[in-house]
């Protein structure tokens, strides 16, 4: 008995502490030490799991323990910053397969054992292992079109949406009948197989860069699978910790999809990624005006107030070093950089922000849109480095383009435009951008890190 | 199942709706790493199916689901601690 | 009493804390009657203490409780609304 | 069975309706709709109630309905706004009262019936009388000295300190044994005996004028009380709607202990009110200006920017309805006004807000402490209505004041200042307002209403 209250309370405090660790993601210098006690938490209900009576053998336990430290150091210590999207697609996987595994698990021991299954904890357990299930596979197939060994472009083919909801219907179908009948075990298992591949067909036709949006889903999805568990179980910490993910899955969708302009709909019923026929205006007939690295280190060189806005092609490039050098060069000339930071900059919420991060721009240097928007009309000059859609004008001007109503920064409106990027070719949402034939905007093409690398040295020479 | 889970589940989504909705941009992807550490909660469940000794269906799925959810806990809360070591103000330095 | 009660509580906490705190000042007087007229929430304890009929104390208390409680529920609500309804935005108007 | 179900979704639809309701009272403009919602939360959970199968009688539970319906509707409708703090006070009183009588009732129906209480159980009830019954006492002193039927200053005596300790320790002492032995009942009833007294002894000695602090606290017992109800009962509305009201309680204190530069220790700990022996500098040697009602008229309607600072003399005097007048006359001549409203203005948190807002002065004209505190060196005219301690510059610069440190509204940067006061007695503080005898302060004495109305007749004449 007095075991049992020791897990209770290993277990109450491990929740109070995961909440304060994500309340601490609040605010930028507490961050750490909040997230220090999140982690004393999960070590705390893990002992206090392991001195539950029911656990019998340590030796399987420890085996399980040990491989997951050797996987998990590598995924904490050696993945690049610049991995980050597939890393965590990836970590999904591995939290929903292991809620799925203790579905099923518990599943076989109640009915191998003769245990009566309640209508209730069923129902916990089916929907635990559907959509433990379904994000196992969807997660892994966003892992493989982020880390590019799965084809990023939508795998579409004939007919695909009524195989889906075949597929769904039947699911659905067995997820009701176990709730009347739990012994129903092939149904059960039946169940788990069609989840997964619903993971599949659901995810496959969205293209790679979409990917960022089914993440998020994925990580609310496992989310509340866990929380699930908890319902079977009768676990508290797992409700818990399960509606924490849930949410913030479910939030960081919203921010993304509205930060996209896309209808959070159209996310949630996986809708996106199809190349909607544009009526956007086009480029014909006008020019854009190329610019000389060294011509490009003389504006900057003397240039007092700068704002970069870093966008996807800083990462691919891995330009962050370049520019953070660069920024520095020209504040040791009596400028003032700022960086402008999108919220859907990137491939993956936050993406500028960490890549910035690690390359040592402190923080309090990065302005979210709304905080720097109306500061371009005073800037000399807007750096546009790999940045596309999120500098578009369209987005405020034309009706007819896609992205019309999106948020975007309004670094049209410096005086002078610089951008990075390596042609003319469009970026994620596949449209053309006016102001890179603006008379104020000069184009420096080639690799980001190429280009700044000159840059650079032209700025030291002079 | 107890009606009072439902109770904690409600509420804990209200909590964690509040705080999530405040976390800055700045710090999304920490706090995709995050949730991510946390979601390794699940070996609550999976130790006891490993160490139970019930059968083995159990525990060999026990034993898988802890290493899953374990790789998640180590790997997590360190790749979340690398990132937020990485932030600084202007002025602070991290070495 | 239940251990899943004390997460009720934490939890009820920590959402209360996080609600309140971000209630402006402009509205704390209305905030005050808004907690008292949701005091009143222990009708659901004085209604059954009143109405089981186990025992005469148990129902004179019990009933006692259920004035107090009600009086708060009614006037309560009935005063927030009063106050609430004379904050008005420049250009709009009560009437 | 089913019957069961229906209450406890009631319970559940309450509690979230009941958090949305606070919620909403983030956004003044939701504000009314939202507690419409909690209200109907309200009305839910006492159906959900009603339908229990353990009422077996209805008649006594429609008397009690009747009259507290009976009492609440003037308490709702009738009192007035300036009623405000006693009218809350009381409110506690009677929530406090409802919890202890239902302690009270469980603890006696356990025992009569023979039902073994469990230590957790017992320790509950033990908690809801004991918070509850010193609520009630301390809610009632407070409501007498708000009200003016029991004195307002300090009630102190001689080893009052070594009384209360011994009743507490006394008290605890029962809490502990009774933990051990639920069934003695003497010590039960004693310990709610005990708290009564407690409450009284606690209030007592402080002044009316802190009385604001003390039923915040109070409010944060009944919630605490309540919630022990809930505990004790198994019920979790009312632990969630216990711990809402506590959470709320213990914040406005915070707030309030903060705005006033007093310790939150201080206040918690009862040792307020004392009379700090004050070492601030007098005003020996220095003069006022005074300044009649015409000047005052005069300087008003021609003035480009009016900041209004209302403090408690503005409640005393019923003058909220004359400033708006005021301002109304002072827009209609080109000038613009605005309303400084210090957190701790008043007697009461947001004291100031309603009763402007009763005199239908729209709330985006009110400013906070923060938001304004940068806009009095714009401003003409700073025109303090019975205000003191809150635009008291000694809390900036003279440290040998008991208020030094408070944030205060910087009303002396105004180009002029006009201050509406019956004569030079000090405010809550004590303590006497250098700010009153600078070169660009002008006095207007006199009874705020009665002086503004003359301000207003000559600004009309004009
Ligand atoms: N952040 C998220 O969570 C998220 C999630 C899903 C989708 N999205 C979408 O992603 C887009 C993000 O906008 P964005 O402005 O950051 O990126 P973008 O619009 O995708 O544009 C990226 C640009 O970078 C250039 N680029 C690529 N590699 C480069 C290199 N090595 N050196 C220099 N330039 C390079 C590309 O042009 P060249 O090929 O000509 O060089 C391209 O135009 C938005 O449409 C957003 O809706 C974001
Ligand atoms: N708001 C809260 O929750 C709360 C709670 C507890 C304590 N307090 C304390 O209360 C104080 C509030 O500051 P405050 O500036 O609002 O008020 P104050 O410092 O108490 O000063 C009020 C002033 O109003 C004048 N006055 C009284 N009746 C008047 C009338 N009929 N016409 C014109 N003037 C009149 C008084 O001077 P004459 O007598 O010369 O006219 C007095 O100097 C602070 O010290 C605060 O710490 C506030």
């Amino acid at each position: 008995m007095s075991r049992e209250i020791l897990t209770q309370v290993t277990y109450l405090v491990a929740s109070v502490l995961f909440i304060l660790g994500l309340r601490s993601l609040t605010k930028p210098d507490q961050a750490r030490r909040g997230m220090n006690l999140a982690a004393l938490g999960m070590l705390l209900a893990i002992v206090g799991t392991l001195v539950k009576t029911e656990i019998v053998s340590y030796g399987w336990i420890a085996v399980g323990l040990a491989v997951g430290t050797v996987i998990g150091y590598p995924l904490g210590m050696w993945v690049p910053m610049t991995a980050m999207p597939q890393r965590i697609a990836f970590s999904h996987m591995f939290g929903a397969l292991a809620a799925t595994l203790v579905g099923v698990a518990e599943y076989h021991t109640d009915l191998t054992e003769g245990h009566p299954i309640s209508g209730a904890k069923m129902a916990a357990l089916a929907f635990e292992v559907l959509f433990g299930a379904l994000t196992v596979t969807g997660s892994f197939v966003a892992f493989g079109k982020l880390a590019e060994f799965l084809p990023g472009r939508p795998v579409t083919y004939k007919g695909q949406n009524g195989v889906n909801l075949a597929l769904a219907a039947v699911a659905v179908g067995l997820f009701v009948y176990l709730i009347i009948r739990p012994e129903f075990s092939a149904g059960f298992y039946l169940m788990v197989g069609l989840a997964t591949l619903i993971g599949l067909f659901l995810v496959l036709p969205i293209g790679g860069a979409d990917m960022p949006v089914v993440m998020s889903l994925m990580n609310s999805y496992a989310g509340l699978a866990a929380a699930a568990t908890g319902f079977a179980l009768g676990n508290e910490v797992l409700i818990i910790a399960g509606a924490l993910d849930g949410a913030s899955g479910f939030i960081l969708s919203v921010v993304m999809s509205k930060a996209m302009n896309r209808s959070f709909s159209n996310v949630l019923f996986g809708a996106f990624g199809s190349v909607q026929p544009t009526t956007a205006r086009t480029a014909e007939g006008m020019t854009v005006s190329e610019i000389s690295p060294e011509d490009a280190a003389l504006q900057l060189g003397y240039a007092k107030s700068v704002i970069v806005v870093p966008g996807y092609g800083m990462a691919v490039a891995q330009a962050q070093h370049q520019i953070r050098e660069l920024a520095e060069l020209i504040e040791k000339n009596g400028g003032e950089v700022r960086y402008a930071i999108h919220p859907v900059a990137g491939r993956m919420p936050g993406h500028m922000n960490v890549l910035l991060a690690e390359a040592n721009v402190p923080y309090d240097r990065l302005y979210d849109m709304e905080e720097i928007n109306d500061r371009f009309g005073e800037a000399d000059i807007a750096l546009i480095i790999g940045a596309n859609d999120v500098v578009n004008p369209a987005a405020r001007t034309d009706p007819g383009s896609p992205i019309y109503g999106m948020p975007i920064l309004n670094a049209d409106m410096a005086r002078r435009v610089i951008v990075l990027k390596r042609g003319m070719s469009p970026g994620f949402a596949g449209i053309e951008n006016e102001l890179f034939y603006r008379p104020n905007t000069s184009m420096l093409f080639g690799d980001a890190k190429a280009s700044l690398t000159r840059v650079i040295a032209e700025v030291k020479a002079a | 199942m107890d009606i009072v889970d439902v109770y904690v589940f409600v509420l804990a989504g209200f909590v964690g709706y509040q705080v999530i909705s405040r976390v800055p941009a700045l710090l999304h992807t920490p706090l995709m790493a995050a949730t991510n550490a946390i979601s390794g909660i699940s070996l609550v469940g999976s130790l006891v199916a490993a160490g139970s000794g019930r059968n083995t269906v159990a525990t060999v799925l026990g034993v898988i689901a802890v290493a899953c959810a374990m790789a998640n806990v180590v790997g997590g809360f360190l790749i979340t601690d690398r990132m937020l070591r990485m932030f600084r103000r202007t002025g602070t330095t991290n070495k």
